[in-house]
């Protein structure tokens, strides 16, 4: 898989709640080739400050379009600037970067919080494609965290919903569904992205039962090349760099959240 | 924009290492070349400085390693490396499918260990090692011999006796007397200088109320400290003979220049990769350019145009 | 947000030196306090630190003396000022008329050109002396006393026998080792220590191939400077008893809390008086505010909240 | 004369030539107080780079309207920024600063090159409604440069104009037109504003005839408030801050060009 630095055209953003907002770009060779679980660094001045690049997973590409989405939490200085950018801009994005999820399950369940479903949203729609729809299991603090399934209905199969405040869904974090849902729902893999409390405690429990069970890990990054080593950690036996052995890992090989 | 491999107006050559472009790549964040080629061609890059590498691998440092500050970043990623073994094993051969001249960035805990390490790498393929006495990252070694003219002197002296290479010594910022810590490696013997590496500073995290990296302090890169950068060159090459690789904070063609004219002989751009990883080719025709409209025929005649008595 | 006024969770004690709230004005940065008095309430600073002063006026440096760099600036205004003399007749009685502490940045060419000028402060109306050992800009004294342990001390006892007020050191980063500077200005009897000054820097003009200031090199300051001004901020802490007054590159209430968490018992705002000549004043309201947020009750509980073994 | 910190509003920008554009803002504090020769220091971002305000003279006031116009010449960082600025963002400005020109000429000549014809339309303006119309003198390198000939048409008296490239007017500098000038013109004051080769030549000819010169220099700034010193200079025995104690100066007063 090759690398480019694609100087994109911003072709729309749109509001998903009060601290997120999706961004499209056109960026056809990045969307030739990026699948589920890989991230792009876009650069969102194109002065000193901010000066990194900043990751975000691809949360969608349209292939026909050339395009690829981004789904981001409004969080510090470049999310901020980031949400100000109008259609027409051009925005420098480095990518596709790190590996995608092995997308080999016959009957996968996606369990998400936050940002971390915006890969599992491509995800999902790529599994679609071949003819499988995923459970979804998403946890958020309230209700307004969970604009999420408006974006997952007709793509996902059943969608399950935990709040930590019981404003939408089973009251508590999706732990509170997961033991329930691997009891009965014959899943032969298990897709986490979102914290690393949650990425934790969800591989625990679907190892425990067997289940393969894949992560998608955030380190803060530099490069996203593997070259500078800012976001190395140990596997198993072996120093892993996240932006490039990852950012999906098998749940056994994490050693550190 | 290659016109410049059809003639050698951009060919330095540092104390014996030629390279066809004044440009190389800082220790650390060019990671061993192979990560960039989607990105450029390492042929057009005058020379690639790799990683830290140490004689023993390193697994470095725990904790959050990099952190973004104004116009800069904090790193500590504590030459994490896969030790000299693996390097002469697995990484050096496939860099020496390329043209370009490899420059090894060492160091270690003791001015014997610093000579065995250079007398490991002094192989086919190596052209130079670039001492690096000043990794502000690590307990051992590092900063130690960075900061005292005498110890430095004593590693240099190693590294030289050990290899048959261009030796470069990487001088640290944070000392009272750059020029004092030049002339002293040069009188060790060093062929040729490199300035400089990262500033020791810090970061808060306010909320959590404790230093934001795992090893607390970090090295301070990025366009923040290229007025320090510049500043230290000018400094230096007033002070010493051997040619110097100016860097720090350079992000384009016109901050390259400022290093030239204030007296360096060529230039690395470290950070600057993470943000443009094509940066290290195309960095060179924009030298070529700021030449023709200035009508300088070859690198060479712009370096230290800026020094006293030259300007 | 005056709620800092109607009680004292702002108030520190700077060996003596009593502030209503933990902010001051970097030296150099907010002239005599009253070019500000259009945007901000005098007596809401807690202290006001005036321009370097000297016993003869000074016209400081020729050409260009600012520039701005990557998040920072560059100055070599080079101690301008019109002189002890004046700064006493004319413009002390002006400033007197404001109830807030006065700190006069005092600078010279000799332990006892110090002295006397610490004298000649020694009335009423000048609350603390600041011993500015650390100016990058000018040739005779400045930063001679700022790099060398010896000379700084010699000039730190002449400055106590000659005052009765509270003795602020101001130490350069332009050093290997700040901690040594540092013990060496409480060795000799200063009341506190300020720091940052700025470090040495400077900028070529590429098109003109000659340095951008006047005076070549100059004074890097701003928010590129915190990251190396917080770590010494945070190492002097460790190594001293004296208080401290925490400055580099503060632009908000969230870079003040740095320096408080990193060991400082008070902070000065510098460069940010340019971007925000009202900055000096809203800081304050924006540090108890974060106070409330981790139920601190007074700035005192804050302070070195970072440092090692205490978090 | 009280300064402020204004937050203003963008009320609009428009391009004069290439390189040269106008912005309106809302300051109605301002623009209550700034006389012609003032400037204010506009911050074009509120990140830490470009990090210091930047001085622009003021090109205009609308009392009624609050607002007050700036004109200029885009030549780096901070001028790229402001280029790009659309209407209803906010700007913050600090102003009104400096002394303006002395006004008490009956026949005023307005010698100007450059973005010095900034200041100088805002005086001719004020002029103007005190029943005076100043003649005016202005120089650029090429026919594009003097589209400033359209802002004073109308409020201006004779307007003469130099290239030196000869494509519009006179060829040459304005000293190829100004000696003349001062024979026939019987002006009893000359207000210059430009490069600072041109202010000095037209000082020394214009002081030479006798007649009273006023110039309004440029220093680089960083506070532009009497504080730093960045702008000081040598007077006729004394040091003046450009910033406070100028931009305006009586031509005899500069012994630094
Ligand atoms: C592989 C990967 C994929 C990601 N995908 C998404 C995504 O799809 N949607 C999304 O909203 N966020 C995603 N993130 C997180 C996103 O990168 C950060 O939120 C963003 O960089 C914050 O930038 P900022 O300047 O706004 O915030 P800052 O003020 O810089 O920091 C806010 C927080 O963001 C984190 N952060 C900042 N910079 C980086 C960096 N360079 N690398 C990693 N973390 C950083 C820090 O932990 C910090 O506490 C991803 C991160 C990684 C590593
Ligand atoms: C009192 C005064 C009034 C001015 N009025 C106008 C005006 O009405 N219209 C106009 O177009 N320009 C005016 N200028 C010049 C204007 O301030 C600079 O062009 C502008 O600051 C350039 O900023 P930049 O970041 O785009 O350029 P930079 O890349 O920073 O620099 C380009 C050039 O602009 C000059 N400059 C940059 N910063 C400053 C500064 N802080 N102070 C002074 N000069 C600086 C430098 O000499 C430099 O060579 C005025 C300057 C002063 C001092
Ligand atoms: C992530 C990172 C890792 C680095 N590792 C090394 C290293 O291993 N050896 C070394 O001599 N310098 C190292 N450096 C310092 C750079 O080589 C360079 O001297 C410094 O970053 C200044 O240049 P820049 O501002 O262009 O980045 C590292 C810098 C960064 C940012
Ligand atoms: C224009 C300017 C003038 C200064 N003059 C002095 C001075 O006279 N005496 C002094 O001790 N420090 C002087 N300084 C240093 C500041 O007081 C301060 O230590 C430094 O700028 C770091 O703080 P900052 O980054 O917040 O500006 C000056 C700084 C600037 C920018
Ligand atoms: S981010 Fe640089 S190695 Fe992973
Ligand atoms: S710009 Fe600061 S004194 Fe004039």
């Amino acid at each position: 898989m090759t690398k480019y630095i694609e100087e994109t055209k911003v072709v729309g953003q749109r509001v998903l709640n009060a601290t997120t907002k999706q961004i499209d770009l056109i960026a056809p060779r990045i969307a030739a080739e990026a699948v589920p679980g890989q991230f792009v660094n876009v650069q969102v001045s194109k002065g000193t400050a901010p000066l990194l690049r900043r990751p975000l997973g691809v949360a969608g590409v349209d292939r026909n379009y050339g395009s690829i989405s981004l789904i981001y939490r409004i969080v510090g200085n470049a999310t901020n600037i980031l949400a100000d950018v109008c259609s027409g801009d051009r925005l420098s994005v480095v990518g596709p970067l790190g590996h995608g999820f092995d997308r080999s399950a016959k009957h996968p369940l996606l369990v998400g919080g936050g940002t971390g479903l915006a890969p599992l949203l491509y995800l999902a729609e790529s599994m679609v494609g071949e003819g499988i729809r995923p459970d979804v299991l998403m946890g958020g603090r309230t209700a307004d965290d969970l604009f999420w399934k408006e974006l997952y209905d007709g793509i996902a199969g059943q969608i399950s919903l935990t709040t930590d405040d019981g404003t939408l869904g089973t009251k508590g974090t999706v732990m509170a569904c997961l033991p329930d849902m691997l009891e009965k729902g014959c899943y032969d893999s298990v897709y986490v992205c979102g914290p690393a409390p949650m990425m934790k405690a969800v591989s625990a429990a679907v190892l425990e039962k067997g289940i393969k069970c894949q992560v998608s890990l955030e380190k803060y990054m530099a490069c996203g090349l593997g070259a500078c080593l800012s976001c190395s950690c140990q596997g198993i036996g072996k120093r892993v760099k996240v932006c490039q052995d990852g950012p999906v890992f098998r749940a056994e090989e994490v050693t550190e959240w | 924009m290659v016109r410049y491999l059809y003639h050698n107006r951009l060919a330095v050559d540092i104390a014996g290492l030629k390279m066809k472009t004044p440009v190389t790549t800082a220790s650390g964040t060019f990671g061993f070349g192979l990560e960039f080629t989607d990105f450029l061609d390492l042929e057009k890059v005058g020379a690639v400085t790799v990683k830290g590498t140490t004689l023993a691998p390193r697994a470095g440092n725990k904790g959050q390693r990099v952190v973004e500050t104004p116009s800069g970043m904090l790193n500590c990623v504590g030459l994490e490396n896969p030790g000299s073994e693996y390097f002469l094993k697995e990484t050096l051969p496939k860099l020496r499918k390329y043209k370009v001249p490899i420059i090894v960035n060492i160091d270690a805990s003791s001015p014997e260990e610093y000579g065995e390490l250079a007398a490991k790498l002094d192989v086919k393929g190596v052209d130079a090692v670039e001492i690096n006495v000043s990794c502000p990252n690590i307990k051992d070694g590092g900063l130690v011999f960075g900061t005292n003219a005498k110890s430095m002197a004593q590693v240099v002296k190693e590294v030289k006796k050990n290899t048959s290479k261009v030796v470069i010594t990487k001088l640290s910022p944070n000392v009272t007397s750059i020029t004092e810590m030049a002339k002293a490696a040069e009188d060790a013997g060093t062929d040729a200088l490199s300035l400089i590496n990262t500033l020791i500073g810090m970061k808060i995290d306010i909320h959590r109320q404790r230093p934001v990296l795992g090893n607390v302090t970090g090295g301070l890169s990025g366009p923040c400290i290229r007025p320090v950068a510049v500043r230290m060159c000018y400094e230096v090459a007033q002070a010493v003979k051997v040619p110097i690789i100016g860097m720090g904070g350079i992000m384009c063609a016109e901050d390259a220049i400022e290093f030239f004219l204030a007296g360096a002989s060529a230039i690395a751009v470290g950070t600057a990769n993470f943000v443009n990883p094509a940066i290290a080719e195309t960095i060179s025709p924009g030298i070529l350019e700021y030449m023709d409209r200035h009508n300088i025929k070859k690198v060479q005649d712009m370096i230290g145009l800026a020094l006293p008595g030259r300007c």
